[in-house]
């Protein structure tokens, strides 16, 4: 296949943009439904890229496999790098987390708001949260992308994510028994 | 007169001649003659509101521009005093120095201008103004939560402009 | 070239997503739809062993009187399954392999609904090429 | 080969029931299965009927734990050649079963049960058990042979010994005749004979074969009667000997034949035990069984008789002990081996056999889809042999496939589909649905097998004379496939579903719809006339401040998640009939005729009125299903009932919603409406609909006939509305407002012969009048211009929205008006009627333009001043001629009549002919400080008609002197001086809110002024001319409203010089009126005394320098200009004067003239230091320019001789 | 101090961050299909994706002009070379070549070969209608009006629509040069 490549911008403009139109335009008054079709674009593209990846590979025989896959070989496709750490419970759930992730780089929240959080106004409190809702909405992608990837690999789950502390994300995936 | 260019994306900084902080003051306006961001290091005397300073600020950028190019001796395509200029056209000046303070000016073709008040003995600024509209494209234009054409409130940004500011020749 | 091959694709939800009568003999009808039960009957096998190895490509996983079925499993747990009367093992591999990037060409279209029937003419000329190739 | 081997049955003693006599299915079925529950009985219950007679051969048999098995063949079994082989293929005990009461003689039944043992030669043991004797039975039953048995009426339990008993009895003796048969081999030995040894001629060196193997086959066989005598250790013994011997002999068969029994013994003895070990043991022999079974194949010709059977049961032996998941892979393996055997059996119902058990297999390890395969198979045997039996079993077969291909009727899968549903449902917007989850919704979609699997079931079905079943698999493959199937393919369809149809009694339902498709289209709109409002008690206007809780708007636009909001609330009334859109489609290349079709209502509080629809080939329609509401509550929609093809069956939306959102997604085969053209709706879904107690009902109708009124511009018509309840409940309150375009020309509603009506009781009718005047037509309307086209325009117009509405909100009794705390539910909603007043507007009578004239008239001088006259019917021509006496209007301080005029130019392009009457209505001035125009009281100015023709134009004259303003006033003079120049601007604000008074006095003037227009009898009008007034206006309109600072006028003096006070006193004035003796002429040559007096008119004293001149006139225009031509002038000037605010003042002068003529008198005063406000009306700013105020020429006529 | 002459495409194309082609076109066929299901009509989804183009354009102009040392977009025909030339290529990795000026030189065409946005992309039937690179004349139009040129820009043809190439039309409408934002009376 095709080797190419294009400017990280054009990514990071487009899932900018895409993350923007469906929280403002098209779900503006329901986050939670924006949310749902972010995850679902994200999905679509995890679903493909995983078909796509694995190709040359043997086939996943357990979970752990294809969770390692995704932490290797998938994320370093993606982002040029690979997930910094990967924690388990055993019993089907996985913690990925990568130390700077390269969506959030760029990312800062208004330090106003975060320094507003500490002293106890309400209003400023809500517009804090919501920045922080708004900042949330950018990782419902690549949520969605691992959940693809995973249910394409025949491993139905659940992934949410964290980024208490920018540039460092964890992904949570909890597997459907 | 042409904005130049750093040879990098992310240029590393010019080498900051001689020390101590000699940045007073930054404005940037966009194309709107919103002001986007105002910061300030060292500003012993402040006169006016806020909005008053900006206000004159930007106007006066904008008579000056304005003046430049009708003044200019090689080009032809003037247009009456006062007439409003696309971005980048006819000349413009760079920076000018008074026995307080020098200003430096850089304006993108896209109507984004960058402010920058110094000292007056400060050097030619061109590349710092050049690095810090990289910086603003970085961590600002770039930052997902950035709205364009909001007044920017981007830690990144700060803090980088901040040291960068800092060591300023 | 094996005299009787039926080749289809299964999605992960069961659903075959392509069907090609690639055998040289004569079609009966009635010859295909005995193919394609044998195949659908063969996915119980095929859902058992899958799990059990990670190579893609099966082999002869079930047969009916003289047939066999021969399956190659995606990571993403597409299907690729041949029922065939030829023992040309290689052939068939490579077969599958080279569907297989045919197929993931077809899965990377934006458009296309991973699951749904593949309804590309082209991708149709492709497979039966290689039929004609492989098997 | 037989049906359910497994390796244990090689210890089950084979036992033949048998009917005797003739038996009830029922009971028979009832008898056998209290018998098939004793199919094991423990040997340590049978010690009492056991007796030791000899030494048994059963040496170490477990008398504590072990026990005999039985297997009960019911009815007639065949003998199997193979029983000397293995001996639990023989028929060792016969029982009869005989129902007493339906065979009376027991002896019959004794002999008719020998002629059935005969059959079974084998047999050790037989018993006939006679069921629920009859008295006389029971006695001569006892002295019967001890092989009828019979069980006297009891309860169940003491049955259920007793039957035990009689079982233990057969068992012992059972048991005595094993050992008796074994005893007797082993000494003598036994010819054991097998097909595959029936060789009638034995070549000699076969015979010493055969006889070496006798022995090895003799102890296998021991070895079986062991086992059958629940002796495993026995039979172990035996059959090791056995192996050994076999094997030295080379007699596969045999070999394999022992070592199965050793196995079946082992597994006896270990009875319960699960350990690994054994299972490998157990596969480790079985294996090498099939090896040797088929080695004997090999060997032996198969010609004849082939051992093919042996190893395929012993393939299903093996494959049934290890069948559980964790040996699937041997399994699996096994039942392929067996399934490759299939083709080479030689007996057909062999391979039935075959089938069945690999079926069985695959389904108890799981593998739905194997075991869907193989039944299949079975099932084409089946269908091979055609007769009816077969045919059922064959649907029997398919029908349990229908799972594993998803194929199944409603009727046996409601649950999952119910499930299906259910993940249709919970999306709310499942247009929304994520594809993913939409897949999910049609899986395996495997059309091909679906296909031919269903043929398969209509066509056993039909030969198996099952209808419905028929009918039901005709309907899926019909709604599923059409697209795959021909035209013809689909018209057999059709006729196989009404030929089994025929076969069906009339009503009956199925659970599987076959077509039409049907979807919910719309729910069409209350008519505006049935709207009904969610009713607030809270507040005065009940319809306020809460939606309409209908009609239930679907709008095919709505974007996005606006889609939730078609899940509106919805409110139908009892009684009053509804309908519902559905669209129906045929995609199918047949014509569709729907006996009925109408909405399945499950709420019951519904009738649905059927409707008979037919469909040609390849057409969609969208039908009205109506119905009535018949009990409050909510009502649920999910589908319709259809009774198509001779069977009624229910149609649901939401399946049709999911096909096509599949077909949407590229899931499904095809959208049958889209296939038929017809465009794709979004799916809406059915709203909540609650059905409320009746209402009041309003109905309308103009009285005179629905069209529109048709009307000339500004013609004003009173048009009759009246109002009928044609609900069932008193309407006990309504409101009545004006809504769309052109509202203002509705003028008056009789409200309160509406309000008088209420309550309105059902059938009630009140009529109401409403005024309506035309209103103007756009200038750019070419399709109204003119009446000629204007019976075509009745349609038009009612139908553009030009006409304005009457809206009409009432209501019925609110349950408990009286709290307002009830919430809305409680409260009955109210209605909206909503009538549109039509009215089709033609161009009438058209104003042209106005323009402003004025002019002066001098006034006579005489001993009073000119009074304020006015005669009716004083028409317009009079104004410029002599009776300069009575004038429309004078002022009296002014002295003469300056005319302002207001001149409108009219226009008839209709062809009737208009009257025009022109009317100022005059108000009664409010300032008091005025008294003197007090007597200038309201009245209406009329002017004579002025008549124009059609085609024709006119002009009409309006003074304007009425609107004068008594007072110059500082705030006026504002206005003035906003109105004369705005440009300068100190206080933007004031300077707005002043422009606005002005504009309103002008307002109000022009307010004053109607023209009404008349056109034959019934047409009257107003013609609307503000605007074009105000036009006129606007300029001058500071000369029109205001007076001028100083008015000026003459008199004659009295004789008696005394000063004449208080001239203009009202009672004065009006007393004046009466005496007018205008002898308005002096003499020449004498003295004529003559008094100017002066008015003040604005609230500032004014210090002035008056000067009077006198010229004598030739010529009107004389009074000014170059072209006055003046003979003599006298002046009189430099008197000073003072007036003060509002007050007058009187100059007395002389004059004496020499030559009688004509002479004009004209005061004017030079202002001293005047004021803004003077200065401003007299339109200077510059502050030094001198104020000069000039009055109007009064005219003296001198009369007597030069 | 000598003014740096504008860096080529292919040296700024080299120096930026770049990433896997992939990612980017399955994202954005994802958001297509997205749209495709929330919005149903085709003509919605074309002006939606115009719309995003439009926003991304006016983020992206910044950037483009920081890393390219482009000073001036003046003059319309400099313009449209530098986007077809280094614009494209320094995002996209692709050139395009400016053709068809028409006389008063306002309006001329981007003709593109190959895109990255539309590979292993295939038109269904259910798409008649759909543009699937909208976005990209959305993203032109927005950065041109970033540097005061108020543009129409629309597709002439398309290859996924059978066409032998993808041409972009893109019209000058006008400059519009800054106001000076300010009222003077306050």
């Amino acid at each position: 296949m095709v080797g190419r490549e294009v400017s990280e911008s054009c990514v990071d403009s487009m899932i900018i943009e895409m993350v923007s139109s469906y929280c403002d335009r098209f779900c503006s008054a329901k986050p939670e439904l924006a949310a749902r079709r972010i995850e679902a674009i994200g999905y679509q593209v995890g679903l493909q890229l995983s078909e796509r990846y694995t190709m040359e590979r043997p086939r996943f025989s357990d979970h752990l496999e294809a969770i390692k896959f995704i932490c290797k070989d998938f994320w370093s496709e993606l982002f040029k790098k690979q997930i910094d750490n990967l924690k388990t419970n055993h019993r089907g759930t996985f913690v990925l987390q990568d130390n700077r992730f390269r969506w959030l780089t760029r990312m800062s929240i208004d330090p106003s708001e975060t320094n507003a959080n500490t002293s106890d106004d309400p209003s400023v409190a809500t517009t804090e949260s919501k920045s922080a809702q708004s900042a949330s909405m950018h990782l419902y992608f690549p949520c969605g992308i691992i959940r693809g990837a995973l249910t394409n690999l025949g491993i139905p789950c659940a992934v949410s994510a964290d980024m208490s502390n920018l540039p460092a994300c964890s992904f949570v995936v909890r597997i459907k028994a | 007169m042409q904005f130049f260019g750093g040879s990098d994306i992310s240029p590393s900084p010019p080498v900051a001649t001689g020390s101590g902080s000699n940045g007073h003051m930054m404005y940037v306006f966009n194309r709107n003659g919103i002001c986007l961001l105002y910061r300030e290091w060292n500003r012993p005397l402040r006169t006016l509101s806020s909005q008053q300073d900006h206000k004159l600020m930007f106007g006066l950028l904008f008579s000056l521009k304005s003046f430049t190019a009708k003044m200019d001796p090689t080009s032809v395509d003037k247009g009456n005093l006062g007439v409003p200029q696309l971005p980048g056209q006819g000349c413009s000046f760079h920076s000018f120095r008074t026995n307080t303070f020098k200003l430096s000016f850089m304006e993108s073709p896209s109507g984004i201008k960058i402010i920058l008040v110094t000292n007056p003995k400060t050097g030619d600024l061109r590349e710092s103004l050049k690095y810090i509209y990289n910086l603003y494209v970085e961590y600002v234009v770039k930052n997902p939560l950035y709205s364009p054409g909001t007044p920017i409130k981007c830690e990144l940004f700060n803090t980088s402009l901040d040291q960068y500011v800092k060591n300023l020749a | 070239m094996a005299s009787t091959a039926c080749f289809i694709i299964v999605s992960r939800n069961d659903i075959p997503i392509y069907e090609a009568e690639v055998g040289s003999a004569v079609k009966k009808e009635e010859a295909a739809h005995q193919h394609q039960f044998i195949l659908h009957a063969a996915l119980d096998i095929v859902q058992d062993l899958a799990w059990t190895t990670s190579a893609m490509f099966l082999k002869a996983v079930d047969r009916f009187n003289d047939l066999v079925v021969s399956v190659y499993v995606t990571a993403g747990h597409t299907r690729l399954m041949l029922l065939h009367d030829s023992r040309n093992e290689d052939g068939i591999k490579s077969f599958f392999q080279e569907v297989h990037e045919l197929y993931i060409k077809i899965l990377l279209n934006p458009l296309y609904l991973p699951g749904s029937r593949i309804t590309s003419s082209h991708f149709d000329t492709k497979v039966r090429a290689l039929a004609r190739k492989y098997l | 080969m037989e049906p359910d081997v497994s390796i244990e049955s090689g210890c089950m003693i084979r036992v033949a029931v048998l009917p005797i006599g003739p038996i009830p299915q029922s009971k028979l079925r009832d008898y056998v299965s209290i018998l098939v529950r004793h199919n094991k009985v423990e040997l340590s219950a049978i010690s009492s009927f056991y007796t030791e007679d000899q030494k048994s051969p059963f040496a170490n048999q477990p008398w504590d734990t072990g026990s005999l098995r039985f297997k009960f063949n019911v009815g007639w079994s065949p003998l199997s050649p193979w029983e000397d082989f293995q001996s639990n293929r023989k028929i060792l005990a016969v029982i009869g079963i005989c129902d007493c009461p339906s065979s009376p003689d027991l002896d019959v039944v004794g002999e008719q049960f020998a002629v059935a043992c005969k059959g079974y030669t084998s047999s050790l043991v037989q018993r006939c058990f006679a069921f629920c004797p009859g008295e006389d039975q029971l006695e001569d039953g006892g002295k019967k042979g001890n092989n009828l048995v019979l069980f006297p009426p009891a309860d169940q339990q003491t049955q259920e010994f007793h039957l035990l008993t009689m079982m233990q009895d057969i068992a012992a003796s059972l048991l005595m005749e094993f050992e008796k048969w074994v005893l007797r081999a082993e000494s003598a030995g036994t010819i054991l004979k097998t097909p595959l040894d029936s060789q009638t001629s034995l070549s000699s060196e076969e015979v010493i074969k055969a006889k070496k193997r006798r022995l090895g086959r003799a102890q296998k066989t021991i070895g079986d009667y062991c086992l059958l005598a629940g002796s495993p250790v026995d039979a172990n013994a035996h059959y090791s000997t056995a192996i050994e011997l076999a094997r030295l002999t080379g007699d596969f068969f045999w070999y394999a034949g022992a070592l199965e029994g050793s196995v079946c013994a082992l597994l006896i003895d270990r009875m319960g035990e699960k350990d690994p070990v054994l299972e490998d043991e157990v596969k480790y022999r079985y294996n090498s069984v099939i090896l040797h079974y088929r080695k004997a194949f090999m060997q032996d010709n198969a010609q004849r008789v082939s051992t093919l059977g042996f190893e395929l049961e012993a393939t299903l032996k093996l494959a049934r002990f290890l069948c559980r998941a964790e040996h699937a892979k041997e399994v699996v393996e096994l039942l392929m081996t067996a399934a490759d055997g299939a083709k080479s059996l030689i007996d057909a119902s062999d391979r039935l056999i075959l089938y069945v058990e690999i079926a069985r297999l695959f389904g108890t390890l799981g593998y739905q889809r194997k075991a869907a395969f193989f039944s299949r198979q079975v099932a084409q045997l089946y269908l091979q042999q055609d007769d009816c039996w077969a045919a059922i079993s064959a649907m029997q077969v398919l029908a349990m496939t229908t799972k594993a291909y998803r194929v199944q009727s409603r009727a046996t899968s409601s649950k999952s589909l119910s499930s299906s549903n259910e993940n249709g449902l919970s999306h709310a917007d499942i247009g929304k649905m994520q594809p993913q989850s939409v897949v999910s919704l049609f899986e395996s979609q495997w059309s091909t097998l679906q296909m031919v699997v269903l043929r398969e079931i209509l066509l056993s079905s039909v030969r198996a004379g099952d209808p419905l079943a028929a009918w039901s698999a005709a309907a899926r493959l019909l709604r599923s496939y059409y697209p795959l199937i021909t035209p013809a393919g689909q018209s057999g369809l059709a006729s196989a579903l009404i030929n089994s149809a025929e076969r069906l009694p009339s009503g009956t339902r199925c659970a599987d719809p076959a077509l039409p498709f049907v979807r919910l289209h719309s729910f069409p709109l209350h008519p505006l006339q049935m709207d009904i409002v969610k009713r607030n008690p809270g507040r005065e206007e009940w319809w306020l401040g809460s939606a309409p809780s209908g009609p239930f708007i679907y709008t095919p636009f709505s974007k996005g998640e606006t889609i939730d909001s078609s899940k509106q609330e919805f409110v139908w009334i009892v009684g009053e009939p509804v309908q519902v859109l559905v669209e129906l489609a045929n995609p199918c290349g047949f014509d569709l005729m729907v006996e009925s079709i109408y909405l399945s209502v499950h709420s019951g509080n519904f009738d649905a009125f059927p409707i008979h629809v037919s469909l040609p080939p390849n057409s969609a329609k969208v039908i009205p299903l109506s119905g009535m509401p018949t009990s409050v509550g909510p009502v649920t929609i999910p589908g319709c009932i259809v009774h198509c093809f001779g069977v009624i069956t229910e149609h649901l939306f939401r399946d049709v919603d999911n096909l096509l959102l599949g077909a949407a997604q590229g899931l499904v085969l095809s959208d049958p409406f889209r296939s038929c053209g017809s465009p794709t709706l979004r799916n809406i879904s059915v709203p909540n609909i609650s059905v409320v107690p009746p209402l009041p009902l309003l109905v309308s109708h103009v009285v005179g006939g629905d069209g529109a009124a048709i009307l000339y511009e500004g013609e004003i018509r009173d048009v009759c509305i009246s109002l009928a309840n044609a609900g069932s409940v008193p309407i006990e309150q309504a409101h009545i407002s004006i809504s769309g375009k052109n509202q203002d020309s509705v003028i008056s509603i009789a409200d309160e012969t509406l309000q008088s009506s209420l309550p309105l009781k059902p059938g009630a009718e009140v009529t109401l009048p409403v005024t309506i005047r035309a209103w103007q037509l756009g200038l750019v309307d070419p399709d109204n211009a003119g009446g000629k086209s204007a019976s075509g325009n009745v349609g038009r117009l009612s139908r553009d929205g030009s006409s304005p509405m009457m809206v009409i909100h009432y209501a019925g009794p609110s349950c408990e008006s009286g709290d307002t705390t009830t919430s809305s539910s409680t409260v009955p909603p109210g209605r909206r009627l909503v009538v549109p007043l039509h009215v089709c507007v033609l161009h009438g009578l058209s104003f042209v333009k106005a323009r402003l004239l004025s002019m002066e008239i001098p006034a006579h001088v005489s001993e009073t001043l000119p009074k304020f006259v006015h005669k009716e019917n004083s028409s317009t021509e009079e104004f410029a001629g002599s009776k300069t006496d009575c004038l429309v209007k004078i002022d009296p301080y002014r002295g003469s009549w300056g005319l302002r005029l207001l001149e409108l130019e009219l226009s008839n392009p209709t062809d009737v002919t208009f009257d025009i009457s022109v009317s100022v209505q005059l108000e009664s001035p409010k300032n008091d400080d005025n008294p003197t125009l007090i007597d200038r009281d309201a009245a209406d100015f009329g002017y004579p008609k002025t008549r124009i023709d059609r085609d024709y134009s006119a002009r009409v004259l309006i003074p304007l002197e009425h609107f004068k303003l008594p007072v110059l006033d500082g705030s006026y003079f504002m206005k003035d001086s906003q109105a004369d120049d705005a440009s300068n601007s100190k206080s933007s604000i004031s300077e707005k809110n002043l422009k606005a008074e002005l504009n309103a006095s002008i307002k109000n003037l022009i307010s004053r002024i109607k023209v009404k227009w008349q056109s034959g009898r019934n047409s009257a009008g107003e013609l609307n001319i503000k605007d074009a007034t105000q036009a006129a206006l606007q300029s001058s309109v500071m000369d029109i409203l205001l007076p001028d600072p100083l008015t000026f006028g003459f008199k004659l003096s009295k004789n008696d010089m005394g000063p004449k006070t208080q001239i203009d006193s009202p009672n004065e004035s009006n007393s004046q009126v009466n005496y007018i003796a205008c002898k308005g002429s002096i003499s020449a040559h004498d003295m004529t005394p003559m008094e100017v007096l002066v008015r003040n008119n604005t609230k500032e004293k004014i210090q002035m320098n008056l000067s009077i001149t006198c010229r004598d006139v030739a010529g009107e225009n004389c009074i000014e200009g170059n072209k006055a031509t003046v003979l003599w002038a006298g002046v009189l000037s430099g008197i000073n004067l003072e007036v003060p605010p509002l007050g007058d003042i009187k100059h007395c002068f002389s004059l004496y003239f020499l030559v009688p003529g004509e002479y004009t008198l004209v005061a004017a005063a030079l202002i001293d230091d005047a004021d803004d406000i003077l200065r401003a009306r007299a339109r200077t700013d510059s502050p030094d320019e001198p104020i000069f105020c000039r009055g109007p020429p009064f005219h003296v006529r001198v009369i007597g001789t030069a | 101090m000598a003014p740096l002459a504008p860096r080529t495409g292919d040296a700024v194309f080299a120096n930026v961050e770049r990433v896997n082609a992939e990612l980017f076109t399955l994202t954005y066929g994802a958001i297509v299909r997205q749209l495709l299901t929330d919005l149903e009509e085709v003509e919605e989804v074309n002006k939606q994706l115009d719309q995003m183009g439009y926003n991304i354009g006016i983020r992206l102009i910044d950037e483009f002009l920081a890393k390219s040392n482009v000073s001036r977009c003046v003059d319309f025909k400099e313009t449209a070379d530098v986007i077809a030339k280094v614009g494209l290529k320094m995002f996209l990795g692709v050139t395009a070549s400016v053709t068809n000026w028409d006389v008063d030189g306002t309006s001329c065409s981007l003709v593109l070969e190959d895109n990255p946005l539309v590979d292993f992309v295939e038109l269904p039937d259910t798409c008649q209608g759909l543009y699937y690179c909208n976005i990209l004349s959305g993203v032109i139009r927005g950065a041109l009006e970033m540097v005061s040129m108020k543009t129409e820009v629309t597709w002439v043809r398309d290859m996924l629509r059978g066409d032998d190439a993808y041409e972009l039309r893109l019209k000058l409408l006008k400059q519009v040069p800054e106001e000076y934002p300010y009222k003077d009376d306050e």
